[in-house]
């Protein structure tokens, strides 16, 4: 077997797509979750619950879902209701997952889609929470989706728009935040990091082939703690290579 | 129940729950009447300067484009305008009609952020923008369509939200369990888009629901637009099927393909070329301005639009569609 | 044309049903409503809009409705949905009238349908608010229909599960009750009251065909006013009774 | 956001919704695995004596008849009950299983007041009585179906309801606004009766909803019974059409004639006889025994029950059903 070559954004599917636990229920936003989770339903977690903002439940995902919105998301589902009911299925502590993205993350997994620089003089106007803030408060567990670089891992970003584990140990549920829940990984372009029980703080569990722990750590502007046990993240197999080019994407809308 | 702190965003949109009864008292009738209607007539009776407006879904899902095309044609300005928004409100910062947000999401999905947003609020001639969840602003309109002051929920908390938003945190009076308070949220103007009305106003909607109940209960005006106008017999069949009845309803505008570029579930599928031209063209203000010259204002109505589009093309989009079972 | 007679109960009906404004929405609980509404649908208010409280609204009447959430509450209707969403309704104010009933009224038009006796250690048991409360807080007029004896009208009702004007002008507001709303009228088995605007106390409005001003006040159980311009009820017209006995209610489950 | 005043009525299912998220965490299930069963055996599984257990929607109208009497046969006692009845809370109510109610109407409707709940509640029997609107306890329900502590309302206020319930009256302090807030209602067992399933719990209902939605959503445990047990391809052809997804369910039953002697919307309408036969006998606490030895204790599952009520009769009901269009 001759060893195919891929690039950072289809290995970071890969190895998002591999935390999906199987019969899990999971809250899926626009762009690489969507891949990730089809990735997953078509190799190790054939039982998903994928669920979508606005109201699709237990869809059969046969085509790549473009919007959180679209038919695809509810194609052959099990419910198509709406955003009030998904979202307080999440906040009822029946989602176990939620897939997030930001423009910037810190130590403690807090991530900023609202703006860069001053709120009311932004140098850069993002997108804002969308539902991010709703998955990042109200599932049981998140996974944050990053470009891996400085100016994105910060030691405090500029907006907390989704909360993590905001401050660090006890404060979700000092705030009021649902009990037991929290950030779970960020899978990078470069690695894939968990939270240290004790601390709250990200930590560097496995580095992606070919890159080495002082890489992540140099393009990390926090001090990243480094897990015991670290490994590295397997390649793309040749399975999930092809499943990506010709049944998930073969639009190459992301890959 | 004290209050443990309060977001000092602007509510850009006061209410007072008991002039909104008035409200649906005198202004909204009980008749059976018939609200058919242009998308020019109806945006020019209902849509007006400084209004604060909303339109269900977004942008590429079940989008009222060819009323918020309208919006753009009869030149109205200076909109408060809520929530999230792909291609429509982006066209409408584009244009800059829109004057303070109660912003959730502006962006174009898959194609990333948005320049029109960014050229807008970067610039300062989006005055304010007040930062809510699209589970927050939902459920802000759920609380006025329920014809409460508030909803309590668990999102928002602990983070930089709060602050700028208008919620306010307080202590659940019977667990002591912190909670934020999200205001009512009631709507000057609404634009919903649903798959079939009859003329009086009676809607129904295939596949998700979005926020369309919600919204239609939150307005104080409702502009419909239908892929299909039906026989109230057909309503009065499955009333089971009815999520906007007719008297929420102030004009019924017959719009097939009133979603295009997005999609309409199990009619059409959405034009992913059309929308990426838009994505290419919004990137710089001139661009924008070209976009809206050549889609927008160099087209008289929606049946215009239509027809420079061409029924090729929409026939592919119909070929696309999602299929029952 | 000969005098037809008629029962108390038809009497009350008819003088209920002419109570009924076209085209408003009307909250509709069971028994006499029902045939109120139905006679009012069929005469003088053809664009009536019921609305029955676990979803049917705008239903065409063409059976009499025995429950509140039967088939018939939404054969032909504008819309089914569910309690929430019609209590709501009432609550934005979209809901013109609410017709009532309880086993006890007071001078404000207070209804209990909840003890006779103390609320702990009751000397007898009903049956509880059901929608009565809703419909008394949230609709905008409410139409009581008693039967008319000491028992039922009295000074003070042993428990108030219903709000007319409390305890009068402005209470209802102080309460946080919604603005403008309230008790417009009381139907019984004697005669038509509605309420003084000054002070919020029921007024004898006008008399059943028969029935004395003094026997109304004899049968009551608190002072009660006499409006200047007091009338007479008019008689079942032979057109209300035929349509009562032959469309209406056939089977005589009321009549 | 001072308390203005504070219900005495006793709080008789308290409420954490912290756990009530890790119970829907941890018991409830996110496969599809086939929970089909008997009445017997899910009312064995999951109703226990002293559960707070509610009935929808109610005993003449797509009530859940089968399930109701299975609880008496099985024994179940010291019931904590919440709502409305009529027939089937009537039922429990002479039987004497019920110790608490939330109660908001119990009574026979056409037929007046109810002689069981007299007798029960006079005598000292049922302990308490807490009381709130029909719609009160169903924002009780919404307001554990949303996952939040509460729920204002403008109903309630300036009565005795207030005192005699759980609620609590406080300012809006966005507006000032007096409303009274309801606790979050979390039922241990809920009860309903639906008109399709599959063998998953997915549901569909046809006519109104009642409070199934919410119900559905406020209950640690959920028994569903219905008219017809379907493909799962049904439910996936029509996900819009689904009412309770199949996460919320732990019991499928499937129960024809399930709401008999009440109605069933397009499918049979209700036994005016047979309701009448209750009326009478329940007057007496000699005559409710003698039914509900008759047609509870003395036929040993809805099988032998419809049995004893005869084929012919049932197709009678079904001839008075309601008609689409």
């Amino acid at each position: 077997m001759t060893e195919q070559t891929y690039s950072k954004t289809e290995l970071m599917i890969c190895v998002a797509a591999r935390l999906f636990e199987d019969s899990s229920t999971c809250f899926i936003g626009t762009g690489i979750p969507m891949l990730a989770a089809m990735l997953a339903a078509k190799t190790t977690a054939s039982n998903l619950v994928p669920v979508f903002e606005f109201g699709g439940l237990g869809a059969i995902l046969e085509e790549l879902p473009r919007a959180v919105g679209e038919a695809r998301t509810f194609h052959k589902g099990i419910s198509a209701s709406g955003i009030c009911d998904t979202m307080e299925t999440a906040q009822r502590g029946f989602i176990d997952y939620g897939f997030l993205g930001g423009a910037q993350i810190d130590p403690y997994g807090n991530l900023n889609s609202v703006v860069i620089g001053e709120h009311d003089h932004p140098k850069a106007r993002l997108p804002g929470s969308g539902g991010g803030n709703d998955v990042g408060s109200l599932c049981w567990r998140t996974i944050a989706i990053m470009q891996h670089d400085k100016r994105r891992f910060v030691s405090k970003v500029d907006f907390v728009t989704t909360p993590g584990y905001l401050s660090g140990p006890g404060a979700r549920e000092a705030a009021g935040l649902p009990r037991s829940s929290g950030p779970a990984y960020v899978v990078s372009t470069l690695a894939l990091m968990d939270y240290d029980p004790g601390t709250c703080r990200m930590r560097l569990k496995a580095v992606h082939p070919g890159v080495s722990v002082d890489e992540v750590l140099e393009a990390t502007g926090f001090e990243l703690s480094v897990a015991d046990d670290i490994s590295t993240n397997p390649p793309p197999s040749a399975e999930e290579l092809r499943l990506l080019r010709e049944e998930i994407d073969p639009e190459k809308l992301y890959i | 129940m004290n209050i443990l702190e309060s977001g000092h965003g602007e509510l850009i949109q006061p209410f007072d729950l008991d002039e909104f009864r008035e409200w649906n008292r005198t202004q909204k009738s009980r008749k059976l009447t018939d609200k058919l209607m242009t998308e020019a007539e109806a945006v020019s009776r209902f849509v007006y300067d400084g209004c604060y407006i909303g339109t269900e879904l977004y942008g590429t899902v079940r989008c009222p484009m060819s009323l918020a095309r309208e919006v753009l044609r009869q030149g109205r300005k200076d909109l408060r305008v809520c929530g999230q928004g792909v291609l429509e409100l982006d066209l409408w910062l584009a244009a800059g009609i829109v004057k303070k947000l109660d912003i959730t999401y502006i962006g174009l999905e898959v194609y990333g952020t948005s320049s029109a947003l960014r050229r807008a609020v970067e610039s300062g001639q989006v005055e304010t923008c007040v930062e809510w969840s699209n589970g927050s602003i939902s459920w802000r309109m759920k609380a006025a369509a329920m014809g409460v002051p508030f909803i309590p929920t668990r999102a928002m908390l602990g983070t930089d939200m709060i602050a700028h938003s208008a919620a306010k945190v307080v202590e659940d009076p019977f667990t002591g369990q912190k909670v934020a308070l999200l205001p009512a949220l009631v709507l000057d103007v609404a634009l919903i888009h649903v798959h079939r009305a009859d003329r009086f106003g009676n809607c129904q909607i295939e596949g998700i629901t979005g926020f369309a109940a919600e919204m239609a209960r939150a307005s104080k005006r409702l502009i419909v637009s239908a892929e299909e106008i039906v026989p109230t017999e057909e309503i009065r069949s499955y009333p089971d099927r009815t999520i906007i009845p007719y008297y929420l309803v102030d004009a019924v505008v017959h719009a097939p393909f009133g979603s295009y570029p997005g999609e309409m579930a199990y009619v059409y599928g959405r034009d992913e070329e059309a929308i990426r031209e838009w994505v290419e063209m919004s990137k710089t203000a001139e661009g924008a301005k070209e976009y809206l010259d050549k889609y927008v204002y160099g087209l008289k109505d929606h049946q215009e639009y239509l027809s420079f589009i061409g029924q090729e093309r929409l026939n592919e989009m119909v070929a696309l569609r999602e299929k029952r079972g």
